[in-house]
Parts: C-alpha cells; structure tokens; sequence
C-alpha cells in the first residue's frame, strides 16, 4: 500500500467530543499513527452523542464518534490513577505530538502541562485545544459549541438574511459543532507548522489554540471593517458589502443566486427575458443596484416562482451565473457530483456495521487520504499499545482493568 | 399477632447430622412446622456428638445449633408399621427432606414416585454429595470430602503451601443447605401458583462448583488452575492479614486503588510510601507485597486489632479485625444488631445462639424455640396429627414402632 | 418451554459485584425476570473483573460477570441524575423484589431506602446486602471478600489442620469470593420467605443481610459450642484423623471419625500392628494420639496412588476422595454424567462451559435462557417497551449520561 | 534569532478573492515566502471590494477585504494574458516549492501551467488548486462562490431559527475559510511528505467536500437513519436550556447551556429560582428538553435584568456555561481577547495603523508570525525579478515596455 503523507508520525490523542478528536483525525486519516486515549467505561463523550442507528443509543454506534475517529488506535486510561499517569508518560516520550483539548487547570494538576512533559520528551509537539485558550480571564471558563459560537461574533450577525424583524430573533448559532470543527482543524494546521519548526531546531513546542479565536479569526473581514472603518455591523447585513447574495423561492423549491455584478446581472435579465423593470435606471449599475436590491430582489423572485429550480439552475450554470439549489442532507449525499468524485467512504465497522460517512475534502495525488480500519472499538488496542508497545504483560492487563485503571 | 412467612407449612424431616438439618433450620425459624423423625435406634448423630455438658443426647453443641424451633418424634423406620404410620404423617404435610448416605427412601419405598401417589402436590427435597443419580450416587459423603473433591481444598491454603481443609465444620455442608432451602421455597412458590410438587435433588459437589465460578470460568476459558492465594488477591495490594499488638490477634487489610492507598499511608503516618518506587502504584504494589505486607505489619504491630480497624476505617481504609469466635460472640457490632439470641432450655437455662443473617422490618424475627428433646413431640404428632388414641399409641409403643 | 418455578416475579437487581449479584442470579436462573441496572460506561464492577479468555480485559468477556448475570434484563442508568431516579422508581413500582448492594448511607441520601420506596409499592420485598448490614456501629464502614471472611470468624479458625507451627502463620481467607456468594445465598432464602409473607399480607418488607453475618451464620455450630460449653476454638483444631493424607502420586482426603470407618480402614491397610494398640482404641484415644495416627496412615498411603487409596476406602464405604484441582473435578466423569456444566453462548464472549444448577428441580427446571446482558442491552426493552419512553428520548438520556 | 516554521518555503500564489488568499496567509504567517501574481489588468478582486461607507472608490491599496488576508505577503504584477507573462511566471515557479491557484475554471491548463506542465518544470512541486466542486467530475468548469456551496451542501437548510426557512450563513465567505484551512493543512502534509522522500504533488480540493466534512451529525444522520435534519436555531438535541437570551441593554444577547443536573441546580441556585429544581415541567434533562419553550421564556426574563456580561460573570462563577453573544466591535474590545492579544496593530503605509486578527493559535516557542502589511500592487517587482530571477534593470525595464510586467 502506498506509503501516506504522514506517514510515521506518532500522535497521542487525549482528547474528548469534536475538537481535538477533528484534529486527530485529520492527521491519521493522512497516516500519521494516532493513538486515541479514552477514559475507561463511557469512552469518548462523543460515543453518547449520536446519531445512532435506529436512534438505540449504543456506544460503538455513535455516527459522530464513527466519523471523527476513523484510523486511529484507541486504548482506554484512566490517566487520574498513579498508574495511569505513568502509562500516559510512557505513551508521551514515544510520541511526535499530544493532541488534548482538556480544562487547563485539569491538565496543569495532573502535571500533565507542557513544561512537565516537554522534561519527559523535548520534541514533543503538545497542542491544547480549548475553549477560550491556556491565558486570559476567561480560561477557566466553560463552554460548548453554542458559547464559543456566540462568543465569537459569529451568532449575532447570523443569519445574513432571510428573517423578518431579526431585531427580535436571537443571535443566531449555525450549523451545529461548527465552532468545535473550526477549532480542531486550525489545530492540524498550527501541529503541523509546529512539526516544521521541529525539523529545524529538533524541539517540540506548545500549540495553544483558543476556540473563541479560531471562530472570530473567521471574520477577519467582518473585524477588520470594524478596526479599519470603524463600523459596527448591524444585525441585519441583507446584502454584504462587494457581494449581493439571496435564496430565491422557486416553484418546487429554493435557489441561492448571485447576479449582482454587471457580468452577472446582464446575462441574469436577458435570461428573465430583459423585464422591463430589470431595464430601468433603477437597477443600470452596482451603485444604483445596491440602493435598490430590495426592490430587485422583489422582483426576480417573482419570476423565479414561476420556474423550477432545475430549469433555472441548468440555464443559469450555462451562463456561467453562479446559481445552486438549496440543499438538504439528503440532497447532498445522493447528488450526483460527490458520486462522480467519490467522496464518500464507506466502512465496515465490527459493531456498526456498513456506515456511509464523508471521506477527504481533498484529494492528494501521489499520498491518497483513506480509511484503513474504522474507528476503534473502546480499548480496542489496549494489548497492542500496553503489551507490544510498552511492554506489560496480559496478566497486569487484567490488574489494570480491575483497578479501572485502563 | 403477625405470622412468620412459612407459617402453615408442614415439613416431615428425616435429615441428620449437618447439611439436612441447616436446610431445615432455615425454614423452622421462618415459620414451618418441621418434625424431626429420629427414634432411639438411630438419633440425630449430631446428638450424641461427644461434648462436655452432653447429657441427654440435646445438648451437643453441633444438634442445638442446628434444630431450633424444630419438633421432634420418634419411628422405628426399621418396621413397616413405622413406615406406614409416616405415609400417614407426609398426606398431611408439604415436604419430605432427607439427606441419607444412599437412596435409603427407595428402599423403604418413600422415593418420590412413592410419594406422588400418597400427596400429589408434595415437594421432596434430597440433598446429598454427590446427587441423586450419576456414578457416586451410592458413595457416602462428609463436608470435607465433597471440598476436596469439589476443588475448594486446593485453593484454602498458604501461597506456595499445600492444600487444606476449609475451617470450619462442614463449610459445604451449610452452602449447600442453604442453596436446597432456596431451592424448596422456589418449589412452594410454584406450588402456590399451579398446585403442583416435585423432586429437588441438590449434590453438595455442584455447590461447591457454583462457589467456585470463578476458578472454573478461568480454566473453561484460560485451561489455567489457580493456585493458593492465601490472604493475597490478584489484583489488590496490599491485601492481607497481620500480626496485631496482643496475643496471637489480627487484622485484616485491603486496599483497591490509590486514593485508599494515599489514604492509607497518611494514616499509619508513612506518606512517603506513596512516592516509593516499590509501592507507587497498585501494579508495583503487588509486585512487591511480600515486602510491603512486612513494612506494614511493623505498624499493625504497635496497635490491637480493633484500634487498626477504627483509624483506617475512618480513613476511609478498609480494615476488619480477625475475630476469634469468642470475639465474634462479643463484638459490639453483631451485639448491638442483636445477632445472637438466648434460647432458653430446660436442662442448661438460657443458652446463646446466633440468629440466622437477616433482618426481616415486618413481624417477629422467628421461630428461635429450643431444639427438641428425643421424641419431645410424639403426643403432638400421633395424638393431634394423626387422631391416634392413647390406645393405638400405647400399642406402637409396645410394638417398638414407635421408638 | 416450561414454566419455571418463579416465572412471574418480577425483580429490579441495582447491585454491583458479587453478593447482590448472585443473589439475583438464583432467582433469575429459576425464571424470575430480573432487570440488572448498571451504571453507564463501567457498568458493574464484575465486568473489570475477570477472569478474561486470553487475558484480554473486556467488558463484555468477564468470567465473574457472565457466570453471575445469566438470564437477566441489563440496562443502563444513572441513577444519581434526576432522569435516572425517575427511571428507578418507576421499575421499583412494577417490581416485587427489589436486590441492592448498595452502601447504607448512599442509598438514604439518594431517597432509596426501604421507607421511601414503600410509599411508592406497598408490596415491594426489599432485599439490602451489605458488608455489615443496616444499623450498627459498622454500617458505615468498607468491607470486601477478605476483610467480610476476617470479621465472621471464619478466618482465624482457618485452615483447621495441615499447617506446621501454624501460631507463626495468618489466620486465612478461604477461596475468593465466598463470602459474597454466601450473602447472596442468604440474601435469595430471606428474600423468598419475604414474599411467602406478602402472600398472606399483601404487603412487601425490608430485608436486612449482613455478610459478616452471613458468614458466621455458617459458623453455626462452631458458635454454639462455643456458647454452649465455652469451648474457645484454638487455630489448631483436629478432627480425629479425618483429613489430609499423601499418598505417592497425590492428596486424598479420608473421614476416619466412627469406629465403624476407623476399623474397615484399619482392615483396608491389612490390620498393621500399631492400629490394635490401645492408642487408637478408641474416638477419644485417636483424637489424643492423631499426629501418630497420621503419620502411620501415610506411611501406608505414601505406598499407594491416589486411586488406590481411594477405591479401597470407597470399596469400604469409608468417605474417600482425591484433593482435586478445579480441572479435576471439572473433567471428572461425575458431573459429566449429571449433566452439571451448561455452554452458554455469548454475542460477545462466545462459548464456554459454566457452572450449572446448584440443584435440580424435577419440574421447574432451572436453564439459562439467555446469557449475562451486554451492557445496556435491554435498554430500549425496559425503557422503550415497558416505560413508554422514545428512542429520541433514548438518544437524550444517553447524551445526558443518565443512560 | 529564531526562525518561523516555513521559512525557506517560496510559494507562487495565483489565488484571489477569499478562498485562496486565505490559504496561503497561513502559509505566510507561518514564514513561508508567498510571491503574489497580479497585474494591474486583473488585481485581486478583493482590492477593489467595497468596504463600510469611508471611501466609496478606495484605491487598490485600500480595501480592507484585501487587508486582512494577505498580509506577510509579497506582490509582483505580470500580465498572465502574455506567452511572456507566463515564461515569466515559470521562472518564479522553478525557484518555488509550492504552486497555489483557485480559479474559476481550468485556467491553469489553458495557461499550460497545470501540473503536468509544472512537473516538467520542477519535479518536486507541490500544487494546490482550490475549486468549489473539485477539479474533477460534472462542475469542475462551474464558478462558485461560498454561500453557493454552502446552499449546495445543506448548509443553509440547518442554518436558521427553529423551523424557519434556510438561512445564508451570518458569516462572509464561511466555507472560503474552513475550505482555505483544510487546503493549507493539505499542503503541509504534502510539504512532510516531501521532506520525507522528495516527491511532490498534486493537491484539489473541492468547497463542497469541505462543507460536507463539517456537517458529519447530519449526514450521519441520513445515512444511519435517512433522517433530515432540519435548522435547530440555537437548541442542542440533548441540553436544555441551551439558547441564547436577551439582555438588559440595547440588543445585548447571552448564550446559556446546560449539560448537567449539577450544573441545573447550580443554575436555578445562581438566578435564584432554586425551586425550579423541583417544578415538574424542568426537574430533569429530559423534562426540560420538553418543556424548553416555556423555560426560555423564564430564563429570559432573568437575564432581561442584567447585562450580557454580568450575566456571564454570575453564571460562569457558578459553573454554569455561558457567554454573551458578542458584536464585532465587542469581539474587538473583549477583555480576555485584548489580554491574549488577538489583535495586533500594523502599520499600512496607505492605510495607517490597522488592527488584525492574529491567526487563532500560540506557539510557545516560536515567534508569532510574519504580519507584515498586506502588499500594494507590485509592491516587490524589484525583489522578485532582481533579487530572485537576478534580471537586470534593462530587462525589467524591456518587459514593462512590454507590458509584461504590468
């Protein structure tokens, strides 16, 4: 089998739910070697999380937990026990890089803080994963998909568009664990350069990524009007300075259109068929558009009521009128476009069984991405790791496990 | 005025010695009427059990302990007059118990089958060593042969040591009548449903088994025999006994994970165990508890049983004090909860018994009568039971029937 | 299929370990519906336990749990979140019986005790098995198998014979284990008699096992000769030459107690000299002259193999058996041909033998119906099925940890 | 001096707008040497993107979109359209270790640049394109914008309060970002691949991958159970409460989750309702999940009292998750972001002093990256064509004559 990026990589995951575990999963679905710490008994938070086959929850049929833990080795460690603790480290001097998203004071009692375990193994590549970061006030604090989300200043100025009298809906969270997979994936990115810096001096160093940064860093356009303009967003953005951009109703179901611009804008009316209204002043250039997009948009959506979204998707595609339907789930795993770039991965898993989940955004030509073995099992490794790899015997297995320590 | 629970419930018992009466005790004090059938040909071995005060084959020890709030009457079983004066007894009761050395109610024609046809819906118990049916089934048995047999020898015993007898008498004698006591109040729960008796044929050698599921588990799955563990355990240390200040007393101490080890240490004022290499973790604990279990007893030393328990205890430590009999007898403990009852006795005043191990919250806690003298029971049983006139009676008496 | 003998009663088991556990395996095994709960994650502490095949720690693969559970509903719940206590209740309302292990003072502070839950179901027997029971000085405390065997008594009369300058040795533990099994057993018979009372009552009740008392109470005898003729039992404690013999290929163990045995045996060895002398005339004498007595038994026995010994004792219906390894008495052709060990066929663990009836019933017959539950197994069964809850609410609960 | 972890790292950027600047900020903060190809005929769209009301016709040096995402890099302007333009081009390339492109359609290969060109070229180049459908399969010629790929991938359909219709996403460009970050966690993969064995690649990634990667719980969902999930505003399948409240003061907003019953009655005790803890309707997780309307309701008319970040601070104290749903100008005055410094003035020769968002990671010991002020147009023609391609100043002066470099 052809060798993969990352190959050779040793990664330890001490890592819970989305953040960390996106990040593990990044790098071993690339080849790097991750072996998944989890607490004995429930496991990963993620495996109580769901969606379950038949919505029966079991713990080795969570689709979160099948998707976010693909090709890792997963061990369990109750890293509390003094005998934990020691396995931890023996794991940590034989690893490139940790991966953890715990409380940081929890961390710094379990000794378990970059200056202690850089002393175990000074090319450690330690990167924390977590809410608010490893300083500040906020530290401390909780927080979930929901708080980093809103606390990033994302949720207030979303939805762009859309809702009526938004002044009296609340600030508005996305999709959800959107702000738990930001994080996680900035994490790969700063391990990675991390691992870099490696290379040159032959030390490791800490990654201290924040989850309110990793989302606010989003809307660097959105912060740098603010620093540069001065100008506070409203809730309400309606059409984004330099882009106009709606869903239009159609007769069997929405668009998302863009054709603002005059390079879209003249082939979008003549396709309309040049509305007399779509010829007034009102609408003859950006500027005036801009005054006048309500009235506009009022107006297309009229036309596109009448139409279906396949004939107006197809025509408008032809035109080079950037111009999609408004998908569901469904929509987007039958569509034929990620069938013919065959994205999804499809795993058999010991307990799940066949399950059908995203495979990589990218496609790497000499290096592929794959799924070699599905997401572990709890404890699954635990022999391969602790007996092959560090050397206990079976014997102190089953003392381990009576002591709940693994 | 509340009942016991198996109040109304009539067992005719044939059982001796130890296991066939500890079944027996059971219900007695819940409430049955059990009658003893013994005669002076053949009395409850146990009764004659050698003893000090023995004087009129009531007050062993090992009988007393095993039969109150039973009755008791004599047959000469010997005679089928006897046999049928019993058939007699059994149409007006609810279960027949034995635990002969053979398949003696066969032979005297009160098998089962026999049974069935004089009281359909009766429940037979037979306890034996080795069961009812199968190759042994003729074998006589004693407590001790079945633990060896059973495998329970060869793990009583001192790490690399020989295998020993358990402790006390008849250790499966009483599992073993305490899993048929269970067994026969499932047979009545049934009954009380359908109306219907059967046959409960307990083996003392698949007791012992059962007690040692662990053991046959591992070797059904592992093929490994476990060996003498002493006081050790496999997975907790330390996990021992030691010599406490005192003559000849003990302590019992068991530590299972590391807060209690932490814990332990702070205690007997030795926190720096808890950073030693050799005792760090409850890994490198039990690699070296040899030595751990020497370090330890140099503390257990300087201190009685009962103290080492009450510091480690509130420690949050467990630690129980290896109990003499006449320490259990006296602990304040089984005292307060009342685990010992005076029965009273005509022939040496009250005497101390312990209860059977549970607490009921509703009613009378049972039926603690003193054991029964030799046939104390006959008027109630021909006279009341049976309708027998003084007469007939007088006449069985003549004829050794009754015995 | 046939009914069994507590087909019908319907148990809630929220027990960990060993004593609650097998406590509710006797009544399940018999056909009463027992619906484990077990905490999320870990689950019952059993499942760490093993033994594991191959060593391989897994929680669905453990020896003690898989033995202990068979035939039981498992789920899953916390019963420290508010759902989870909710839950609870609930099945306590649909239950008759109620097995917990619980320590005292956890179960008041989460509102389970016996006076709470009877205003929920006046008719619930509820059965608590803890190291020392429900009132007393030592309630509170920790206790587990070594320390229960210590405090009941048991351990310092342990082993009774076999052990040279056994003063120097530690009072001893006997096989793992026991003393939760014991309990439990206790714990079965108390909770049956309970249930016969709310037959004539209607109305359930708290019953109290204590397994330090569970343990003494198979010291019965021991603690009533005690009581009764101040015999204070000394660690060394011979039954007259009714123990441990070697013999050249193994042990045996022989019961020469009666003058009846004593004298076939004597004859078995071909009437050697020294056992006519008057040193072993009698019980008395032989008791007086044992270490003798032994020795110049073994002299013969050495000369012998096991089987030999064995088969002339037998031959002579002098209780005789070799000192077995489990694997022995395992492979033995006697409880192949009672037919005791049953394969059990486990999603996860697959097939092995196990241990199988303590005894048999004629006409409810025990069976294992299905294995030891996986964890949470029955989830959507109980709570789905028999509590009307959704499978979204599954899928919450689960999130929420309470399931 | 200590060194950043991708300097020596030269890469030929054609990428513009969002996506693609994007990625290779990373890169540049990172240390990597990121050489921009514009010209004056086409400059980066976002040069002349509107921003807030100061200045409707800034000039190309001005815009913040421009700004604040593609700082640390370096601009040379060649005229693509020319064969000699594109000779040019390759002469950058050769000296580059990394080619990065996000065009709208196969640009590159009509250019004759694609990667089979560009092997030729330098065997080990590493090649990273950008598209919204992939460059493989039925779209790869169809321009994309963001929110398009988002309405296409289902994104918008979970987007939204309750039961409301699809939302576009609050955001500007979501995707082009989560998209840009796989991308460059996908080039330093292939960047270790390379320092492992030599070999370069080629890298398409595809924006409606990306979106699919991030809604694993839905499209889990759908193929485990053929469920659509639809918006779900700011509730969790699980917690309860988990929402976001107004506050006291003009449109002021707190997020709150709860995820426990401790953290329950930690809650009811903080806002004072501890009788709460026993009301029927919300004394359990599963109560409250149902009755979570009537709860919000009760909630809200706590924290209508107090400010969001009082709220916070009470809460917070308590053990209770929460987070006030901040504004942009909040994110850029919030105090624990201020203290970790998140945002770092840099001075513009055009534009001033401008305040940024750092990248969202510390690393402990390198220094923080490269944030020189984004490049005026042709900003580094000497140094690219001088210093790199060592041209003499005659040379340069002939291709601008010919408008080559331009």
């Amino acid at each position: 089998m052809s060798t993969q990026a990352l190959s050779g990589l040793k990664v330890v995951e001490w890592s819970e739910f989305v953040s960390g575990p996106y990040c593990g999963k990044l790098l071993a679905d690339l080849g790097a070697e991750v072996i998944k710490v989890e607490k004995p008994g429930s496991g990963d938070k993620s495996r109580s999380y769901g969606p379950f086959p038949q919505k029966i929850p079991h713990p080795e049929k969570s689709g979160l937990f099948l998707y976010l833990n693909t090709n890792k080795l997963g061990v369990t460690l109750n890293v509390k026990s003094t005998t934990g603790a020691e396995i931890f480290k023996g794991l940590i001097k034989q690893a490139d890089i940790l991966i953890e998203n715990k409380p940081p004071r929890e961390v710094e009692e379990l000794g378990f803080d970059y200056q202690s375990l850089k002393n175990l193994n000074p090319g450690l590549v330690m990167t924390s994963i977590t809410p608010f970061g490893q300083a500040g006030p906020y530290r401390d604090y909780k927080s979930c998909d929901l708080i980093s989300f809103h606390m990033s200043g994302m949720a207030f100025i979303n939805p762009s568009d859309g809702v009526d009298d938004i002044e009296n809906k609340a600030p508005l969270r996305g999709a959800t664990l959107q702000a738990d997979l930001v994080a996680g994936l900035n994490g790969a990115i700063a391990t990675m350069s991390a691992i870099f810096a490696r290379q040159i001096t032959g030390l490791g160093q800490q990654v201290d990524l924040s989850e309110q940064e990793a989302l606010a860093s989003f809307m660097r356009r959105e912060l740098g009007v603010v620093t540069v303009e001065g100008i506070g967003w409203t809730r309400l953005k309606g059409t984004q300075p330099g882009m106009a951009s709606d869903i239009y109703q159609c007769s069997d179901g929405r668009i998302y259109l863009i054709c603002f611009h005059d390079r879209t804008w003249e082939p979008w009316i003549e396709f309309m068929g040049n509305p007399d209204w779509a010829t007034s002043e009102l609408f003859a250039d950006m500027a005036s558009r801009r005054e006048n997009w309500d009235a506009a948009k009022a107006m297309i959506e009229e036309w596109t009521k009448e139409h279906s979204v396949d004939e107006i998707v197809r025509t408008a595609e032809a035109m080079r009128i950037p111009c999609k339907p408004v998908n569901t789930a469904k929509e987007i795993v039958e569509s034929e476009l990620l069938e013919a770039r065959d994205y999804f991965a499809n795993v058999d898993h010991k307990q799940a069984g066949k399950v059908k989940f995203p495979g990589a955004p990218y496609k790497l030509s000499e290096t592929p991405w794959r799924v070699e073995h599905p997401a572990p099992l709890l404890g699954e490794h635990n022999e391969k790791v602790y007996c092959d790899r560090l050397g206990y015997t079976k014997q102190d297995l089953v003392r381990m496990r009576a002591g709940e320590v693994i | 005025m509340q009942q016991l629970p198996l109040e109304g419930i009539r067992i005719v018992d044939f059982t001796a010695v130890w296991a066939g009466p500890h079944v027996t005790q059971w219900m007695a004090v819940m409430g049955a009427e059990v009658i003893k059938i013994e005669s002076n040909l053949r009395p409850d071995m146990t009764r004659s059990f050698f003893s000090n005060v023995n004087t009129n084959l009531t007050m062993s020890a090992e009988y007393s302990g095993l039969n109150c709030g039973k009755k008791a009457c004599t047959l000469n079983m010997t005679l089928p007059k006897a046999r049928e004066l019993v058939k007699e007894l059994i149409k007006v009761s609810d279960i027949v118990t034995e635990n002969f050395g053979g398949s003696v109610m066969d032979r005297w024609e009160l098998g089962y089958s026999d049974l069935k046809k004089i009281k359909p819906d009766i429940i037979m118990y037979s306890g034996s060593g080795f069961g009812r049916t199968g190759p042994y089934k003729e074998f006589p048995a004693y407590a001790g042969i079945v633990e060896a047999f059973g495998g329970l020898c060869s793990l009583n015993g001192y790490p690399g040591g020989e295998p020993l007898p358990m402790a006390t008498f008849g250790y499966a004698d009483i599992t073993s009548a305490e899993h048929g006591a269970f067994a026969i109040l499932a047979a009545l729960h049934h009954r009380s449903k359908t109306g219907e008796g059967q046959y409960v044929d307990l083996s003392m050698t698949e007791v012992v088994s059962c007690l040692l599921y662990e053991q046959i588990m591992d070797y059904t799955m592992n093929d490994r025999v476990q060996g003498l563990q002493g006081n050790w355990n496999s997975t907790m240390a330390p996990h021992s006994c030691y010599r406490c200040q005192g003559d000849d007393e003990w302590v019992a101490i068991a530590v299972s994970n590391d807060e209690e080890w932490k814990a332990f240490c702070y205690t007997i004022g030795n926190p720096e165990w808890t950073m030693d290499e050799r005792f760090r973790d409850g890994l490198n604990r039990l690699k070296n508890q040899e030595e751990l279990d020497r370090l330890i007893e140099e503390w257990t030393k300087n201190h009685t049983h009962y103290e080492v328990m009450e510091v480690l205890q509130k420690a949050g430590v467990m630690a129980g004090p290896t109990l003499k009999v006449a320490e259990v007898v006296q602990d304040r403990h089984l005292g307060e909860r009342g685990f010992f009852i005076d029965v009273g006795h005509p022939d040496v005043g009250t005497v101390r018994f312990p209860r059977l191990p549970w607490r009921l919250s509703e009613g009378p806690q049972g039926n603690y009568e003193q054991p029964p003298r030799l046939g104390e029971h006959n008027d109630y049983v021909f006279a009341e039971l049976l309708h027998l006139s003084k007469e007939e009676m007088a006449r069985l008496q003549e004829e050794q029937v009754i015995f | 299929m046939t009914m069994q003998a507590l087909s019908g009663l319907k148990v809630v088991e929220w027990c960990e370990f060993i004593s609650g556990p097998y406590c509710g395996k006797l009544l399940a095994d018999l056909g009463a519906e027992v619906i484990k709960i077990e905490r999320p994650g870990l689950g019952d502490k059993a499942r760490s336990h093993g033994p594991f095949p191959q060593d391989i720690p897994h929680p669905e693969k453990s020896g003690t749990f898989l033995y202990l559970n068979t035939n039981k509903l498992g789920v899953t719940l916390n019963v420290r979140s508010t759902t989870g206590a909710e839950i609870f209740k609930q099945l306590v309302k649909q239950a008759d019986i109620l097995v917990e292990n619980n320590p005292p003072r956890e179960v008041e502070e989460l509102g389970f005790n016996y006076e709470s839950l009877k205003k929920l179901n006046p008719r619930l027997v509820m059965t608590s098995i803890t190291p020392f029971g429900q009132t007393g000085p030592y309630r509170d405390y920790k206790s587990c198998d070594l320390i229960s065997f210590h405090v009941s008594g048991m351990a310092y009369i342990n082993p009774s014979c076999g052990v040279d300058d056994i003063e120097q040795k530690p009072p001893l533990r006997g096989s793992e284990n026991q003393s939760g099994l014991v309990a439990g057993l206790s714990g079965a018979i108390a909770t049956m008699s309970a249930i016969f009372a709310s037959h004539a009552t209607g109305l359930g009740q708290h019953v109290d096992i204590s397994e330090q008392e569970a343990l003494a109470n198979v010291m019965r005898i021991t603690l009533g000769t005690y009581a009764l003729e101040d015999v204070a039992w000394t660690r060394y404690r011979p039954v007259p030459l009714s123990e441990i013999y070697h013999c050249n290929d193994g042990l045996v163990y022989m019961v020469l107690d009666q003058d009846k045995t004593w004298l076939s045996w004597v004859e078995a060895m071909g009437n050697p000299e020294w056992a006519m002398s008057e040193l072993f005339q009698d019980q008395v004498s032989r008791r007086e002259n044992r270490d003798a007595g032994k020795m110049l038994i073994e002299e013969w026995t050495k000369e012998h193999t096991v089987d030999e010994v064995v088969r002339a004792a037998e031959a002579r219906r002098i209780p005789c058996k070799a000192v077995n390894t489990v694997k022995e008495s395992f492979s033995s052709e006697l409880l192949a041909d009672r037919g005791y060990f049953v394969e059990v066929d486990h999603t996860a663990a697959g097939k092995f033998q196990y241990p199988g009836a303590p005894c048999k019933l004629s006409l409810t017959p025990w069976r294992v119906e299905r294995p030891a539950p996986l964890l949470g197994q029955h989830n959507e069964d109980v709570f789905c099925g028999r509590l009307g809850y959704t499978r979204q609410d599954l899928v919450t609960m689960r999130a929420q940890g309470a399931i | 001096m200590q060194k950043l972890p991708l300097e020596g790292i030269r890469i030929t950027d054609f990428c513009h707008v969002w996506a693609g600047p994007h990625v290779t900020q990373w890169l540049a903060v990172m240390g990597a040497e990121v050489i921009k190809i514009e010209s004056n005929l086409h400059p980066d769209l976002t040069r002349s993107f509107f921003a807030g009301d100061k200045t409707l016709t800034p000039g190309l040096n001005q815009s913040v979109d421009f700004a604040v995402l593609n700082y640390g890099k370096k601009c040379c302007t060649i005229n693509m359209t020319l064969p000699k333009g594109r000779e040019l081009a390759k002469e950058i390339m050769r000296v580059s270790d990394i080619v990065t492109e996000n065009f709208g359609g196969a640009v590159m290969d009509r250019w004759g640049l694609g990667y089979s060109d560009l092997q030729k070229l330098k065997p080990d180049i590493i090649m990273y394109s950008g598209s919204g459908f992939g460059r493989t399969g039925p779209y790869k010629e169809l321009p994309a914008y963001a929110p398009i790929v988002d309405a296409f991938a289902g994104l918008f359909s979970l987007n939204g309060c309750l039961g409301s219709e699809p939302c576009p996403f609050g955001v500007g460009g979501w995707t082009d970002l989560v998209a840009a970050q796989h991308g460059a966690f996908a080039i330093l993969a292939a960047l270790h691949h390379r320092s492992n064995t030599g070999e370069g690649q080629y890298i398409d990634l595809s924006m409606t991958e990306v979106a699919s990667s991030f809604l694993p719980d839905a499209i889990m969902d759908y193929t485990m159970n053929d469920r659509v999930q639809g918006a779900q505003g700011n509730r969790d399948n699980a917690m309860a409460p988990h929402g976001c409240y107004r506050c006291q003061g003009d449109d002021e907003w707190i997020a709150i989750a709860v995820s426990s019953d401790e953290e329950w009655k930690a809650f009811c005790d903080a806002i004072g309702n501890p009788e709460w803890t026993t009301d029927e309707r919300f004394r359990d997780g599963l109560n409250r999940w149902k009755n979570q309307e009537e709860l919000d309701r009760l909630i809200q008319e706590w924290t209508k009292t107090y400010s969001h970040h009082e709220a916070m601070e009470i809460l917070q104290r308590a053990g209770v998750m929460a987070g006030p749903s901040l504004k942009a100008e909040e994110v850029v005055q919030d105090s624990h972001l201020r203290e970790r410094e998140f945002f770092i003035d840099i001075e513009h020769p055009e534009m001033g002093t401008v305040r940024l968002a750092r990248l969202p990671w510390k690393l402990s010991d390198s220094p923080q990256g490269n944030y020189n002020h984004a490049p005026s147009l042709g900003e580094h023609n000497d140094y690219v064509f001088k210093e790199l391609l060592n041209m003499s100043d005659e040379k340069i002066a002939q291709l601008q004559e010919e408008q080559v470099i331009l």
